[in-house]
């Protein structure tokens, strides 16, 4: 059975408006025009205006709101348009969300999920294009999924929004039409995934690959490309980039003895870096080779096709980069003045 | 003592966009007797606080609220515990007003950890949820969105409850206040917007800082009503009509016009950018204790003797509510982990030098 | 064709704390003429890139100006290029009102080198700094502020010049625009918020959005006047008014009440939160273009046969500033690491792989 | 002769004011009350209320507004009382600023310095005391400085007013009252510190450790110790997070052949992280022992002193962790359950 990453969600979040009655949609374009990706289609007709909230283009003003029903005790399911728009909002996100719990040392819990699309679309430019993964995933109070497939946007948003953590839940417009196979299991209503574990989405023994969200697939991609040259390599699905699963990480790379990360975000204080440190720190003698990374350029997304592509990983280069840490050799490399 | 008693306010209330409440404010000599009590408390609790800080035992942050008392005792005369309130960093007394108590407020300023928030979220951040005190928030106008959307879950819930969401003047500029009141104006929320204005905003005058401080006036279509901030019985009397205002059609700003004594924080001496003479003419003419004990006098509900008594067993209260609070042992070291999440799932979290100092939450 | 000619808005302008100008627009022949032509062009212009759109020439977002030309085309009458325009994402007919050609629109919305933002802006992201455009901007509401500091700089610089800040009704209920306002107030800055309102933000029809939407009324204390924004006089007169105004006071809001035909952008059908009716009433009824064509015809100052000739034009004129655009090349790879920085001191980025690509910034 | 850093700041801009008459300052308090923390003390009395602008609480507002002006020409310099409150401005400083040259391709530069204090001072509790040298540092387009001594603090200032693009300056609240030795050629108005150079505070030959802001007195102060047990640290400041000097950071650990880093920021995706990525890549080989980070602790600021004084990293954590990379003993570690 297939199922798209859109219906995925739809599912979600009907089951668990359906299952609990403090859980709404708040959000640009949720209600009446559903959604403006379609990720909330018919739930104003199933529950109402009073659950389906549209609201004003006021981020601040909206995720402020949301957060205050939090800590009322309301599970509020906050859509940011894109994740670009956010930033606005971004106050309330760290302090008045991911910090209550803490300082007020549990008096008042935030149990809310800020959902949207996350990172680069297709030719929208520098404003539209940003990868927030690393920014939220540094913030101690918060919890960041990063779904990928149908059975991951499933399973990780209808945990997310039962969790009673502030919880920050970045979609892939580019995902949003594509299908996967589901399992019933995963079509169940009581279906979760646990937080803050990575999925093996392939076996390898050669060398590690770690991504998340539309990387998965490109670096499922490579590594089918990979085994034909007799590297086999191993895929790792974060799902979730706080917590990280660390030991998911640090297992498969005291098997492979090498690794690749992949991120579409930009590389300075990336998530790879974060890996790299990471498994530095708890198995720097079973690597053989230096980690690589695979990253957004650091660069502002530019609008030219040609450029966009450049600007983002490629497979070619998810191959390239194993291949290296698997000492095999590669072309040469390119250095420009800009 | 719970003989009705009327008192008429000396000031006018200034709507806008709304009839004013009437003048006329009903009480009686128990509940005046009650305001004297609770804002002579907050005053010497504020003062005691002032002392702390200077012996070193609050640090950082410290903002008082001394001046400005009326606004909470009025405002808690006018609900229940079941309505919700919400303000900035000034808190004390908001939670005080709320039914905390003054060793939890002492013992949190000294970072102990039988504090309101056991130590982790000092002088800013009081709460106290079990009676609908929800902070104690240090970023600027940051509190008004959230205090509206502690009112759309009351009227998600169908309660009869509203929420007072505080902030001064210098918070009355910030473009989320705007947006906020859009939206509970759009979805006719019940919350109450309380513009504390003491006419500062740490140096800023407001009129340095707002083309308009004529703060009930700022939504265009949302009403407002200007309160003598520094009189009780007008606060109340605004609280309550504004209470029953919102729940039937949704927000209304009330502006509370009152004066901090204090300088902005501990760190300010509060006497650069207005005269001494400015602020000892509120104390003499506008001071809300002074004034509530001039209208016990008047109408005999107490003598001076006895109001006197009533001081000095709040001053041997708060002694005695800083020698508990000083008790108090400093958290647990473990303490540094707990509650970064309410359900952490055993993921790993990590001191400055990781290998020296990790914790599995829960 | 240069005699005067004083022509009557159709409809009165509705002010906010201000009186409103004279409805006599004193206007030209030529202008009349000219309005024409660059309305006709604007239109033709979107009106390809819709298809170019559907031909996968151009990717993304794209935002079309139909049906809203009237608005630049009134409000470069009454400017010069000194004065600054800044806007939002929908933004081409702006730029070509701002003295840009069409050959470097359609470049630039194919995403090639020769583009006005030489392919790495698109759609959003037009600018042309030489004659005061300022863009071009994706975040809804950031190009307020921006506006305001553009004329904070004209005044800074003593120059007798203003800007002209574009925003839609949508926007117009973000919390940045008021503290914006209330800066540029204070410190009377030579802007006019222009709020294009074309009803829909998105899908989300005004009231929707906005408790008042009364965009005109929105500053309690700024002066604002209601416009037809589909009447290019009328907007010319208002923005002279207005222009006048802010130099001497600082800033007013100019609400222009006008209509976009297309969806918002080429992924909204727009029939779902609108009737054809509605859309097909506003063509009928309010079309700018229309209007000035009618008015021509009335006032003799050219012959039916006449403007078709000038519409043929125009569609040719557009048919080859395609063509020309589209032997533009793809921009240079090494493109990807060029402004970054103005100046890049030597300093390293990096591409996907950094391994393979990388470059030196200088 | 000695100088502290407020009083460098605030010659610095005195000078870059009475320079360039295109520079002005913006910000609460800036005026009238000489500051918050009293860096533009006297400015306003020199340079008058045009050049030295107090505004109201509205960071989105005022943010915005200085990046229209540095749009224009001016050469705003806009202070943030501390950066916490950047958050509220933050898509102007992203959005606005730093993608702006790129995304018109360099017809609109923005010549604007956002600066004021950053990360933990003391008692200020989880909302006040975030560290946003990462965050800011992971975006193409801004350069982000961070100065220790006086002498940086003057000449990154200048540097940074002068530059034609964006930079995010942040300066430490507890360092504001240290006093420095200052030379004579710092103190000369010309005085300007190349962007994106780290600066050898001290050398050494076994261990390396790169720090910035205040954390480079603490490993000033841990090197004293470890020479005191035979261990030779070379402590590099690194002045500028973005562009991050990864040239002087691999050149030294090529000589040491042992890194520690030290932040006060949250750990994940840090400034730890980014330096250990840039060392296993090109430096692998080259590597002795694991990379050890020394981080802020992974939560919220509390309040309480112990707790606070647990959560910044101390001398003795940097010591610590030099010791481990150069294999000597250490205590052991601890862990609990919260
Ligand atoms: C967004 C933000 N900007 C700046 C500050 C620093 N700050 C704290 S309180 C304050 C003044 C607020 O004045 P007002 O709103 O009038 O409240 P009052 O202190 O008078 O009660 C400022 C500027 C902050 N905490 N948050
Ligand atoms: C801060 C932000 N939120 C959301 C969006 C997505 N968005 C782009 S345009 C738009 C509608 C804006 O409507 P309006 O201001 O009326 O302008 P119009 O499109 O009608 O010209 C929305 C929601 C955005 N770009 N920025
Ligand atoms: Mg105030
Ligand atoms: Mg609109």
């Amino acid at each position: 059975k297939q199922m798209n990453v859109r219906d995925a969600l739809n599912s979600a979040l009907d089951e668990e408006m359906s299952a609990d009655s403090r859980v709404f949609m708040m959000g640009e374009e949720v209600g009446e025009y559903q959604g403006a990706y379609k990720i909330t289609k018919g739930l104003l007709d199933k529950y109402g205006p009073d659950r389906v909230v549209d609201t004003p283009i006021t981020e601040a003003g909206f995720a402020g709101i949301g957060v205050g029903a939090a800590y009322y005790g309301l599970r509020p399911v906050v859509e940011f348009m894109t994740f670009n728009f956010s930033m606005q909002a971004i106050d309330h996100i760290i302090n008045s969300a991911a910090k209550m719990n803490y300082m007020s040392s549990g008096e008042i819990s935030v149990p809310i999920v800020f959902r949207g699309p996350n990172g680069a679309a297709a030719g929208v430019s520098s404003q539209h294009s940003q990868c927030y993964a690393a920014w939220f995933g540094s913030i101690p109070g918060l919890k960041v999924l990063t779904p990928y497939s149908s059975e991951d946007a499933r399973g990780l948003l209808k945990s997310a929004i039962r969790d009673p953590d502030p919880v920050v839940f970045l979609e892939n417009e580019l995902l949003y039409g594509e299908s996967f196979p589901i399992t019933e299991e995963a079509l169940d209503s009581s279906f979760c995934i646990p937080l803050g574990r990575a999925k093996i989405e392939r076996e390898g023994k050669d060398v590690t690959i770690v991504a998340y969200s539309k990387m998965v697939s490109y670096s499922l991609m490579a590594a089918e490309i990979l085994s034909k040259e007799g590297i086999s390599a191993e895929v790792i699905n974060l799902r979730s980039i706080r917590p990280l699963d660390r030991d998911a990480i640090n297992v498969s790379v005291r098997k492979t003895n090498r690794l690749v990360t992949v991120e579409e975000g930009f590389p300075q204080h990336g998530v790879g870096a974060e890996i790299c440190a990471s498994v530095v720190e708890e198995s720097f003698e079973y690597l053989d080779a230096p980690v690589e990374r695979i990253c957004g350029a650091d660069v502002p997304m530019p609008y030219a096709a040609n450029l966009e592509r450049l600007a983002v990983p490629q497979i070619d280069d998810i191959v390239r980069a194993s291949k290296r840490a698997c000492y095999r050799s590669t072309s040469g490399s390119m250095t420009v003045s800009g | 003592t719970s003989t009705a008693l009327t008192i008429e306010t000396s000031i006018p209330f200034a709507g806008h966009m709304i009839d004013t409440p009437s003048r006329s404010v009903s009480t009686t000599p128990s509940e005046i007797l009650t305001f004297f009590r609770d804002m002579a408390t907050m005053r010497r609790m504020e003062l005691a606080a002032d002392s702390l800080y200077k012996a070193k035992l609050i640090r950082g942050f410290c903002h008082l609220y001394d001046g400005q008392e009326a606004v909470s005792v009025g405002m808690e005369a006018a609900i229940t515990k079941k309505d919700c309130i919400i303000t900035a960093y000034r808190d004390h007394c908001i939670y005080l007003g709320r039914g905390g108590t003054m060793i939890k407020a002492f013992t949190e300023l000294m970072g102990r950890s039988g504090g309101c928030s056991k130590g982790k979220g000092g002088s800013m951040h009081f709460y106290k949820k079990d009676s609908g005190f929800y902070g104690g928030h240090g970023i600027v106008g940051a509190q008004v969105p959230l205090g509206c959307g502690l009112a759309f879950a009351q009227k998600y819930n169908k309660e009869d409850t509203v929420t007072f969401a505080m902030y001064g003047d210098g918070a009355a500029n910030q473009g989320q206040l705007f947006e906020a009141l859009n939206m509970a104006a759009l979805w006719e929320l019940p919350a109450i917007l309380v513009c504390e204005n003491n006419h500062y905003g740490m140096g800023t005058a407001e009129w340095r800082a707002a083309k308009s401080p004529a703060y009930y006036k700022r939504g265009d279509y949302a009403p407002g009503l200007k309160v003598d901030g520094m009189d009780a019985l007008a606060v109340k009397q605004a609280c309550m009509f504004a209470k029953e205002y919102a729940l039937k059609n949704g927000p209304i700003i009330l502006e509370m016009d009152t004066y901090r004594y204090h300088g902005h924080s501990m760190s300010d001496p509060g006497s650069t950018y207005r005269t001494r003479d400015e602020v000892s003419g509120v104390r003499q003419e506008r001071d809300p204790i002074e004034r509530i004990r001039k209208l016990i006098l008047t109408h005999d509900l107490a003598t001076t003797a006895e109001l006197k008594e009533v001081e000095k067993g709040i001053r041997k209260e708060v002694d005695e509510a800083i020698a508990t609070a000083k008790e108090s042992p400093m958290p647990e070291p473990s303490e540094l982990f707990s509650h970064v999440y309410s359900k952490g799932y055993g993921v790993e979290s990590f001191g400055a030098d990781r290998k020296e100092l990790k914790a599995s939450l829960l």
